[in-house]
């Protein structure tokens, strides 16, 4: 057991810090800063091409498919770097943490080459067609179709929760491609170019007033036969472990937004006096150790590899930054008073705070509510009876 | 001893249920939304259609003579439906004019408060002080303030009216968090204020006033997260049932309602103490603020939980609630303020 | 709606005060502040005995079977006055409480005439046998069989967390009298003489070093067949009717016993100047605001009888008043700290704060755990679809 | 960077889980609470069988020269089997020697801490001083006290050892919540005292040793309860389901997991942080202490409520854990003090 980094690794270090401040400072100075996901999308589509261009872009992956072989010590320093410098999170997020580990997993040579060389550069965004209006927390039951006809795949039905998929180039579908199967069997996994007659994509106004989410209908989309990833009848296997992905090194790049969050909290908790409430010390407290704790937690996660994805800290460590962002947004309005319910301007926009405290409410809903994850706990984690279907 | 409404409070609760269920509909409090924060026709007709503008006025200046429990009746119900009402700072106004004011002010402007001819506001001011009977100053969040047409500014043991359309006035209405219940900030410079005769009387009547109408929103608002919540885990089906059936589930739900039986427990006895002058009302009042404001945003946070993602849209009305239940919060002193206050009766002052 | 008393309830509010502290400062000054349930048992039989002969013991029951006919706004002047006075709780709680008002509601005229007058006169002492160890919060379960043999019941089982079953004369006790019933089906509420070779009871030694729960084993134990209320295979209905009378004025009592707890901990606080401490203060503040609001709480139960027992505010009581005293508990040892953690002398014993931290774990569990209340509340209070059984 | 166990760590925790499982049983454990609060064949067992009285002491000095993580492999297993075991204030004591005795006291007295010759304990004072290697005090609520040979004295700059066989040592042995580490008061009276050479270096020490034992027998004890009600969940049925089938009731043994896991992050974080002296030692040290104890304590509570009225009863071993935990929370420092140091080191200084 170490936590230290060895010199080399602090090299390593300064080489991403100097480069990622370089960017921001410089030629990206614009985006600097933004903490939502959907502000100046086509600027930020300009730089996911420059970390690519500047083999930035995915560090972790096999130097062949235009990563950099980077060892995990390597990857948690470039994440913490990458935040710390301010640099606004990746809009092809889905694209290099799940579709490309989804297809450096279980795509054919063919589809590696075609996909991971675009993702990489930058180039090709991917969004994720997961939840429907009914498949909810119960995704089993999507209802999407899927057909094969004349060489295509022909998909009709409705996503939701199609997070950024107007800047997105593509969406991996899960669709059902058994005529009257259920649950989680019959389903296949497709990926679909989105600038197509078939896909309409229309955004869903959040609370915050911010529009990230989507709904996507497909009424007879298309793809090549060679669109699906695995063999037919296997999306649910590929979607459960596309969610494992979810809790790798891209974590700690979360980790540290949330670190620039809580920055804030601090600065405007020193700056208005509240800083001095001893209640609000406490619960700053309480924030700093979670923070720490959950980085230490995915430490723990990808340092033990022999683990799989069943072990104990890996469960839990969504409901626990889910968890922590809330109370860090209840928090933040408790520091803000009724300043922080004060929209920036005219319209119904927000600063990072009142930002945080509006949006984290999603956090514990989407990719598997509380409620959900803690059945995952309980009946994988410990052994517990599975809650029972019913049949309605 | 019963603590149990009359027949004549039951009716006001019925009525006024109706009143907003079938007026405050979400489309038009969206209206008001997009506007200034205002629907000015439910105003209208909760003036003349209810005759409720004038509740807690007396009856020699025009209003219905009614007490605090009444009044928390009506605030319960308009919060139920998250209401673009300027409730607040009209109950606030008219109980410092009706509790502090000179004959004379009592009848100039408890008429016309009574009739729901103007919208009022109020806001706290930590030093201020009229010279020449003109005030000046920056006051932030005021409630409507960029609606309002009368102004009571108090603090100390002072009380001042100002006209909002009158001189030395200016207004930057914000688009704030709640938008039901915008808030403004309100610059005077030397603008014309009157004092109220017994500030040392108006003051805690208008506080009382305004904590009550909170407290009653909350726990209105509550109520509706709840039902709400329930109808939709009816219907809602997940893993082939209703996701109502599912026991976490259904233990929050369980929570909330301990907690608005509580609260229930709060906003009554806060209003029942203030109408009979009970040696309990200091404590009641901070009780029933600080309980029934945390008890909503508890049940509101678990309405958009509950929910899943819709609960998390604008098109869906729990946001309503859940900044609504935010923003009285933070008004007229937040949940540790009034928990020192209890614990300094308790305990005397903090070290 | 008026909280206030009238100028004639204020006088009884006198003469309950003046009586009850007389007492407490004369002749049984030996109990008062007593504040658990076991400690010098016969004294306190004989202040039952005391309370019976001035009529003071069941002061809502009618004046022919020996109570007052007191107003609500009586008895909840009476309860107040009660555990102001310092006077420990009623070890025949269980007979004043619920076995009265249940022979009250459901027993002939005979039973009334054969135990009401015990009862109120201190004499007759009730204890409880519901639970057994395989029917905890599964009432409807029990085993212990009941049948009628030679003009006499004839019992046999085990019932377990009979409070008082000690010191008691009578015990009522549920029993399977149908062969083969299941669930809340065949069952038949007994009364039965304690003081028989066929009952044997055995303390629990609790948490606390206490042992105020027993275990009850009935062999062959016995009573006359006239010793049931109501008829065979009513067992169920008089139960839960019986669990209605919890809620009664004795909650008002109840929560006076609440209020010197707190009193303790808030000399405590200012004692040692955790008084001083904004975390500590915010946290008696809850405690104080969450005590008043019970008794309002109360009030409002009490005061809307047109309302049946299933009215919000009597479904959550339980949980509330449990979960307010479990908090309570743990901030009394928060505001004594280690000190709290010393015994008063040689034993394993517990002055009143520390033991309410002990004792008040089991509040949440005894009486329908806080998951059977949420249960409850959630099935019979919202509406929603009950738990289903198993067929274990 | 390499957060996982080695597989030399790995055997030690197998070892020493073993161990414990074994012989700290429920029966043994119970007979040492009804005598002195130790159990002095496990002690020795510990010591002679295992060795691993030894374990944070430098070999050179006859121990086994492992640091804190393999420390708190051992105060974990030890506090999962809630072990009447005076290891607090031995770890205490051996790294304040260590790290702040002088050459001759580290060869007078590693040895015999290594060996498990003696029983150490330690106490805080606010205000003590020795006069001509003399100390005079009352110092309550000391761990093991009346079961103890050694007493290490810390305060200030200062940290001194003080024969608790010698003179002007009278110790009040105390009936103390937990009765697997029995407080109780000693009181010194010109006792001789030895005064450690480097004080300042003696005292984060101990007191790092002391958190991590104390975070590390939390977490293990947590584990235990959680791993306990779990069992019982599977078995016990009423309703004819297994109680583990309830959801309800599943979710609240997820939620102990949840905290368990980050307080196992917390406590091998600090163990790490220690040995590698990392920059952030110190506040891994208060989220390690805090963390962990209110983590046990919560799961402790849950074991009682969750396993019904036989989890509330002497027989049952619930309330070991529960009380074990209650002590750990205000020992060294509770919660609201790790977190204050923690605000400290982020916000300065309150006001």
């Amino acid at each position: 057991m170490k936590l230290g980094f060895s010199p080399a690794e602090e090299l390593f270090r300064a080489e991403c810090a100097d480069w990622l401040q370089a960017q921001m400072a410089g030629p990206f100075k614009d985006i600097k800063g933004i903490t939502t996901l959907t502000a100046k999308a086509e600027r930020r589509k300009e730089w996911e091409q420059h970390l690519g261009e500047n083999g930035w872009s995915c560090i972790g992956w096999p130097s062949q498919w235009g990563g950099r072989d980077a060892t995990l010590a390597q990857q948690v320093i470039f994440a913490e770097e990458y935040a710390r410098a301010g640099v606004p999170g990746r809009v092809n997020h889905i694209g290099i943490e799940l579709a490309g580990p989804t297809i450096l997993t279980f795509g054919s040579e063919e589809q590696k080459q075609r996909f991971l060389p675009g993702i990489a550069a930058g180039k090709t965004i991917f969004c994720q067609g997961f939840s429907e209006p009914n498949a909810g927390s119960d995704l089993a039951s999507v209802r999407t179709k899927g057909r094969l006809e004349n060489g295509e795949w022909v998909v009709n039905g409705q996503k939701i929760w199609t997070s950024l998929a107007h800047i997105s180039d593509w969406i991996f579908v899960i669709t059902r491609t058994e005529e009257g199967s259920k649950g989680p069997k019959g389903l296949t996994f497709l990926m679909m170019p989105i600038d197509q007659p078939g896909i309409d994509v229309r955004g869903i106004t959040q609370i915050n007033g911010d529009a990230e989410f989507n709904e996507t209908f497909f009424t007879d989309a298309r793809c090549p036969a060679d669109s699906l990833i695995g063999r037919i009848g296997d999306g649910w296997k590929i979607a459960m472990g596309l969610l494992a992905f979810e809790r790798g090194v891209s974590t700690l790049g979360q980790q540290m937004s949330f670190r620039n969050e809580l920055d804030a909290l601090i600065t405007a908790a020193r700056a208005n006096g509240t800083a001095h409430d001893p209640l609000i010390r406490q619960r700053i407290a309480k924030a700093e150790i979670g923070l720490r704790l959950m980085r230490y937690g995915a430490l723990r996660m990808l340092s033990n590899t022999d683990h799989s994805a069943i072990d104990g800290a890996a469960l839990t460590y969504k409901i626990q930054w889910a968890t922590w962002r809330r109370a860090l947004g209840e928090l933040a309005m408790d520091v803000l008073g009724q300043a922080g319910e004060l929209a920036e301007g005219d319209a119904y926009e927000w600063s990072t705070l009142p930002n945080l405290f509006l949006f984290s409410r999603a956090d514990t809903i989407y990719g598997g509510t509380n409620q959900i994850q803690r059945n995952l706990i309980a009946e994988r984690g410990l052994g517990l009876p599975r809650e029972p279907r019913g049949d309605l | 001893m019963e603590f149990a409404f009359t027949d004549e409070q039951r009716m006001i609760a019925e009525t006024v249920r109706g009143f907003f269920a079938e007026n405050a509909t979400s489309e038009r409090t969206r209206k008001a939304m997009a506007g200034d924060g205002l629907d000015r026709a439910l105003w209208n007709a909760f003036a003349s259609d209810l005759g409720l503008t004038g509740i807690a006025v007396p009856e020699d200046h025009g209003g219905a003579g009614l007490g605090m429990i009444e009044l928390a009746l009506v605030a319960e119900a308009a919060g139920a439906q998250v209401a673009a009402l300027p409730l607040l700072g009209h109950v606030m106004v008219g109980q410092a004019i009706a509790k502090g004011g000179s004959e004379e002010q009592k009848a100039e402007w408890l008429p016309r408060l009574a009739a729901g001819d103007m919208i009022s506001t109020t806001t706290w001011a930590a030093r201020a002080s009229a010279a020449d009977g003109r005030l000046s100053g920056t006051f932030s969040f005021v409630p409507h303030g960029a609606v309002a047409d009368l102004l009571l500014v108090y603090g100390g043991n002072d009380a001042w009216l100002v006209d909002l359309k009158g001189k030395g006035v200016a207004i930057t209405p914000h688009v704030t968090l709640d938008q039901t219940r915008p808030l403004a900030t309100v610059v005077l410079t030397d603008a014309p204020a009157e004092a109220l005769e017994d500030g040392d009387a108006a003051i805690p009547a208008a506080l009382a006033a305004g904590w009550i109408c909170l407290a009653a929103e909350a726990l209105g608002g509550a109520q509706a997260a709840l039902d709400r919540t329930v109808a939709y885990a009816r219907e809602r089906v997940q893993f082939g049932r209703p996701i109502g059936s599912f026991q976490a589930y259904k233990h929050r739900l369980a929570d909330m309602m301990i907690e608005i039986e509580q609260a229930r427990s709060a906003v009554y006895w806060a209003a029942c103490a203030v109408d009979e002058n009970s040696d309990e009302t200091a404590i009641a009042l901070h009780a029933a603020k600080s309980f029934a404001a945390d008890t909503y945003f508890m049940c509101a946070g678990n309405m958009i939980q509950l929910q899943g993602g819709i609960g998390f849209t604008w098109e869906h009305d729990a946001h309503l609630f859940f900044k609504r239940a935010r923003s009285i919060q933070t008004l007229l002193g937040n949940g540790t303020y009034h928990r020192e206050a209890v614990a300094t009766m308790i305990l005397g002052g903090a070290a």
